[in-house]
């Protein structure tokens, strides 16, 4: 841990290396600039749909990543931070950052929907159960971040956080089998179906795979681009409780303890 | 100096605890032996109530040992919780329920006889109509003899009172160093905080002063030991 | 654990009895939950009858809501919430007890909002069992959800306004399942009804056991 | 009596934009309480599409009460009332403040609210003015019966409870007036909703002189 | 004797006060003349707090008479919260806010010059990272510091100080004593209660003893007077 003033672009966050999240930075821009160009002007439009089918390459590709990366990363990192073997607030870092990734893609994935519902089923809206759990989910973790706000101790925060995750991911999967279990007016599961043969074809099907990486490496440079903003917020907050530990000593006559040498903000844990 | 005979009932190492982003306790060293008395003073804001938390394992260490009893507070703090007693700033109780009834439920929790509930009460006088009176309804003093009364019930091997003395009457006062000196005379140890020395210090064993979330100071207190100085010696210095 | 239980119940059902807060202010609440949907639906008598399945569930809803801010009022007088850690009893036994005055309370609830419906909307009742069935799996899974959020949210000065905002969108699967249930309940057609009782008893189930895991971190938490 | 409504205007607004409880609590509820009502409902989208007004109104009134609770949640830390009588300031200038505040978090959760049912229930707003005064109109009125009540409860240890149980029936009419006027705003029948406007303008005036008057009786009361 | 001049600050005649069902003053005959110190010394549960509430118009009286500053605290509480300030058990503070803004809403309620928090806040020894604290945040001395400073700037012209020393270290008791005689030196009256007849008595004209919700027996107190006898034993007989 460098001491001094830290270029915030440089801070090595310890998650990726510096210079390897511009790498995926700058994958995830030329991949999706890739899915645009190949979705828009290089496969063919649909047979019944027409254009609007190149929504395919956007919308299920930002469920996905909301869905399974995102809350999936942020209810696993939760249970490792809940587990005491492995308690470290590395993973409640992660766990915000992918939250608010996964926030993001959510509210995304619903306004996808709404504009490819809106000609496909004539309303931007219906209360189908793919599309109501979906949002139930957008307002579960929203409600994860309203907790987060609520100030507390960094420790405390991350306990109380952990717990609200791993209740709203339960969300998740009847999400992902809502269309199973209630038959509903979404499409049924064409890319992650058991029977991997994609009802889908040539050109179209590669496109569409694109997006999932592309969308993918996205989701990875965001994640690690907001732990670094995590990290840096903690950061702060350890080089104020290290000024007001040194206030706090400096309240008694004592000076600074004997045991005191070296990083005062605690361990790290 | 004698070989360490006993742990320390309460051992504090570079202890450091956050309230928030603020370091409460920045750095505690502190050993207070089994049976015990110490009274801690310092001026507000010194640490005080943060480190009678830290004992009770409601404020987490974030670094430096903390060892209650025998019990680590981070990794054990519901064995810890078990047996301690803690009289805080604001009194725990329930506001619908009445000082029996509190107690009752106090003791039930600590798998003790309820039948202690009564005595504790009617030494700390509560009784007639105090006793069946909501405890949201009595005055400051007497909600704090109430909890008083469910410590004494418990009996905890472990005693933490922050300012005990503040809001009790004259006689309560007087009462309270009696039962201080009984439960440590039975073998519990008491920690307690005050802004009273004159009334603190000729109970103590030890009197330690806080300042900025650190021992700074310490000075033997008036109690008439009953143990030899030899064994006082040994408790000090393990 | 089933003596803490016990204990954590019986205590909070005794201050329930001296204080009448369930019987005096959740269920009148309650009941008047029914009567502004109808106001905001308007008064046509069929179109109320055919929504009070859900209407029903969603009283119950908000009702739960109410029953575990008390639940958690009386613990966190003076803004801590040192009491209940400080009793050093098992957080399991915490849980169950808590949730089990909660559940007690929201049956009795649901009996008389039962007995609302069928006043207000006129509303008959076929299949008993499926209505009953669903109606004790929802209680277990609202008590169970509603203590986890009660204690996520407990002490906060902000709780009031936390705790809607957190259980309610846990809660909506009852409202969904339980609606659907008591449809089938109330229009006769026997068989359809089971299906959703399988989602409560899951909802259920699930938060029964996320509740005796998890309870003790979360109160470290709190 | 104006220096004090913005003192007290002032302070709450502070306290709100430094706990940021509104923005992060009150509002996501709102709209939640839109989406769990539809699912009350069932999913048929021209039914809802004809109760969107009246479940707009639903959502604004739990909204406000617990906008109400949050005010009072502030002004009674530690279980007391002594505070704010304390500052021995006007009475009506508390009550006015109180309002101001509360009205202004209620003005703009209302805009959202709105936003939510345009895209979640497809309706479209034809007359727009009849809608935009029939919801400044209800936020005076929900606002000043609000204060009103929460000073009747506040800093009772039942004041959860208490508080919606007291304050929903009251707010009824303003359910019910909001509800037809919104109907006719977004139906386009531009004539019709003149009337309830009328009635909401009462509501409001009402409690605005009963607030004012009997603010001060009603403090010592509490 | 000689006749009466002015009224009294505080005046109760019979004054039966409920909280509940229950009389927590029961009788109260009481006469203060402006600019005196009084001090209520009791056992727990005699009335102090009751008293004190009373005074400040947040007690109502059922029966018997209760004038204070001139105003019938039945008829008007209003114009005499104007007036008194009131320390009580629990510190009256928007948990939310910093000790600064606390004050200046205090003053700004009271339409005195915010100006006045400063040095007020300065003197209580709420400085440098303490201003900038949420209240809530704050240690239990602290907070009581902050509402004493709130008092100090608004300057009432009845003081109600209900166990003012509980709570506070040493330095803190010693200044509210210096503030309490600055009070009534400029013409306030200062009613407190204390179990710590010690450090209160000194301070105080008067020394009333409570019991039972009604005063039982009067001292006088050690506080060096500045008016003459005669000035005294007219205010008294009042
Ligand atoms: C607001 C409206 C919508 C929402 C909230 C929504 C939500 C979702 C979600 C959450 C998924 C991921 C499910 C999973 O993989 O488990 C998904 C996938 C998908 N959606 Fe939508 N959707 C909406 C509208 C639409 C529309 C209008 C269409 C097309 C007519 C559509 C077509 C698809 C397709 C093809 C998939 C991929 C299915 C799969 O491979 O599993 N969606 N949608
Ligand atoms: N979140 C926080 N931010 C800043 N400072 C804090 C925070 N929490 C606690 N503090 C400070 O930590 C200290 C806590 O002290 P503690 O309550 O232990 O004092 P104490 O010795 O018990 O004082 P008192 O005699 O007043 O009761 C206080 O100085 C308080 O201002
Ligand atoms: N609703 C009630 N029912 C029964 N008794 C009550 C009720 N309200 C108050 N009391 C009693 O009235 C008395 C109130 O006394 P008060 O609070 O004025 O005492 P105090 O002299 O301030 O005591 P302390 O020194 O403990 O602060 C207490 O004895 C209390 O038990
Ligand atoms: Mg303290
Ligand atoms: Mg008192």
């Amino acid at each position: 841990m460098k001491n001094g003033p830290v270029k915030s672009s440089r801070v090595n966050n310890g998650l990726v290396r510096p210079r390897l999240t511009t790498v995926i930075g700058a994958l995830a821009v030329v991949s999706i600039a890739a899915t645009v160009w190949l979705g828009l002007w290089v496969t063919p439009p649909d047979k019944v749909q027409g254009n609007l089918v190149r929504l395919v390459y956007i919308h299920p590709p930002v469920a996905w990543v909301a869905l399974y990366l995102a809350f999936g990363l942020a209810a696993l990192s939760s249970l490792l931070y809940l587990w005491k073997r492995t308690r470290s607030l590395f993973w409640d870092r992660l766990a915000a950052a992918s939250v608010e990734v996964g926030v993001v893609f959510n509210a995304l994935t619903l306004v996808s929907g709404s504009i490819w519902g809106r000609p496909t089923w004539g309303v931007w809206w219906t209360w189908d159960a793919r599309l109501t759990s979906t949002a139930l989910l957008l307002v579960l973790f929203v409600g994860y971040m309203a907790l987060r706000r609520v100030p507390a101790d960094p420790e405390i925060r991350a306990r109380r956080c952990a717990v609200a995750a791993l209740v709203a991911f339960v969300d998740v999967p009847i999400v992902h089998f809502s269309v199973v279990w209630w038959h509903t007016l979404h499409q049924n599961a064409t890319v992650l179906n058991p029977n991997i043969t994609p009802t889908i074809h040539g050109s179209m099907a590669w496109t569409l795979l694109l997006g999932f990486v592309a969308f993918t490496l996205l989701f990875v440079w965001m994640v690690v681009r907001l732990y670094q903003v995590q990290l840096l917020k903690d950061r702060i907050g350890d080089r104020e409780l290290a000024i007001s530990l040194g206030e706090r000593w400096a309240e008694s006559d004592l000076g600074t303890p004997v045991h005191a040498e070296g990083a005062p903000a605690g361990r790290e844990r | 100096m004698s070989t360490k005979v006993t742990p320390p009932a309460i051992h504090f190492r570079a202890a450091v605890a956050l309230a928030g982003r603020f370091p409460a306790l920045a750095g505690v060293d502190l050993n207070v032996a089994y049976g015990d008395v110490a009274v801690f003073l310092g001026a507000n804001g010194a640490g005080k109530t943060s480190l009678l938390r830290a004992c009770a394992g409601l404020l987490p260490v974030t670094s430096g040992d903390a060892v209650i009893l025998g019990c680590d507070v981070v990794a054990d703090p519901l064995e810890i919780r078990r047996r301690v007693g803690l009289l805080g700033h604001a009194a725990h109780l329930y506001d619908e329920l009445n000082p029996v009834e509190n107690v009752r439920f106090v003791l039930r929790a600590a798998r003790s006889d309820i039948a202690r509930a009564d005595p504790a009460l009617q030494r700390l006088g509560i009784v007639g109509r105090l006793r069946k009176t909501q405890v949201g309804r009595l005055s400051a003093g007497q909600r704090r003899r109430v909890v008083i009364a469910g410590l004494l019930a418990r009996s905890p091997e472990l005693w933490l009172l922050d300012e005990p003395h503040a809001g009790l009457d004259a006689s309560t006062r007087e009462l309270l160093g009696v039962l201080i000196e009984e439960a440590a005379s039975s073998g519990a140890t008491v920690l307690l905080s005050s802004h009273e020395p004159e009334l603190a210090v000729p109970l103590a064993d030890r009197v330690i002063t806080l300042a900025g979330g650190r021992v700074v100071g310490e000075t033997t207190g008036g109690r008439k030991r009953v143990r030899s100085l030899t064994e006082r010696s040994r408790a000090d210095v393990a | 654990m089933w003596r803490d239980t016990i204990l954590v119940a019986g205590k909070d059902l005794r201050i329930e009895i001296r204080s009448r807060v369930g019987i005096w202010q959740i269920l009148p609440f309650a009941l008047l939950t029914l009567v502004l949907f109808a106001f905001a639906l308007g008064p046509d008598a069929s179109t109320l009858r055919s929504f009070a399945p859900g209407l029903f569930w969603l009283a119950v809803l908000f009702s739960a809501v109410l029953t575990t801010q008390r639940s958690f009022a009386i613990e966190s007088d003076e803004g801590t919430r040192d009491g209940m850690r400080l009793l050093g009893i098992d957080p399991a036994g915490i849980f169950l007890g808590k949730a089990l005055a909660i559940a007690v309370q929201l049956a009795i609830l649901q009996v008389l909002l039962w007995a609302g419906i069928t006043v207000l909307f006129g509303v008959r009742t076929h299949t008993a069992w499926i209505a009953i069935t669903a109606s004790l799996l929802a209680t277990v899974g609202l008590a169970c959800a509603g203590v986890i959020y009660g204690a996520l949210s407990a002490g906060l000065r902000v709780r009031e306004t936390l705790l809607p905002l957190l259980v309610l969108p846990v809660l909506a699967p009852v409202l969904i399942a339980g609606s659907k249930a008591w449809s089938t309940a109330l229009s006769g057609a026997g068989s359809g009804g089971t299906q959703w009782l399988r989602i409560l008893a899951a909802f259920a189930a699930v938060y029964l056991v996320v509740g005796v895991v998890l309870y003790g971190p979360l109160q470290e938490a709190a």
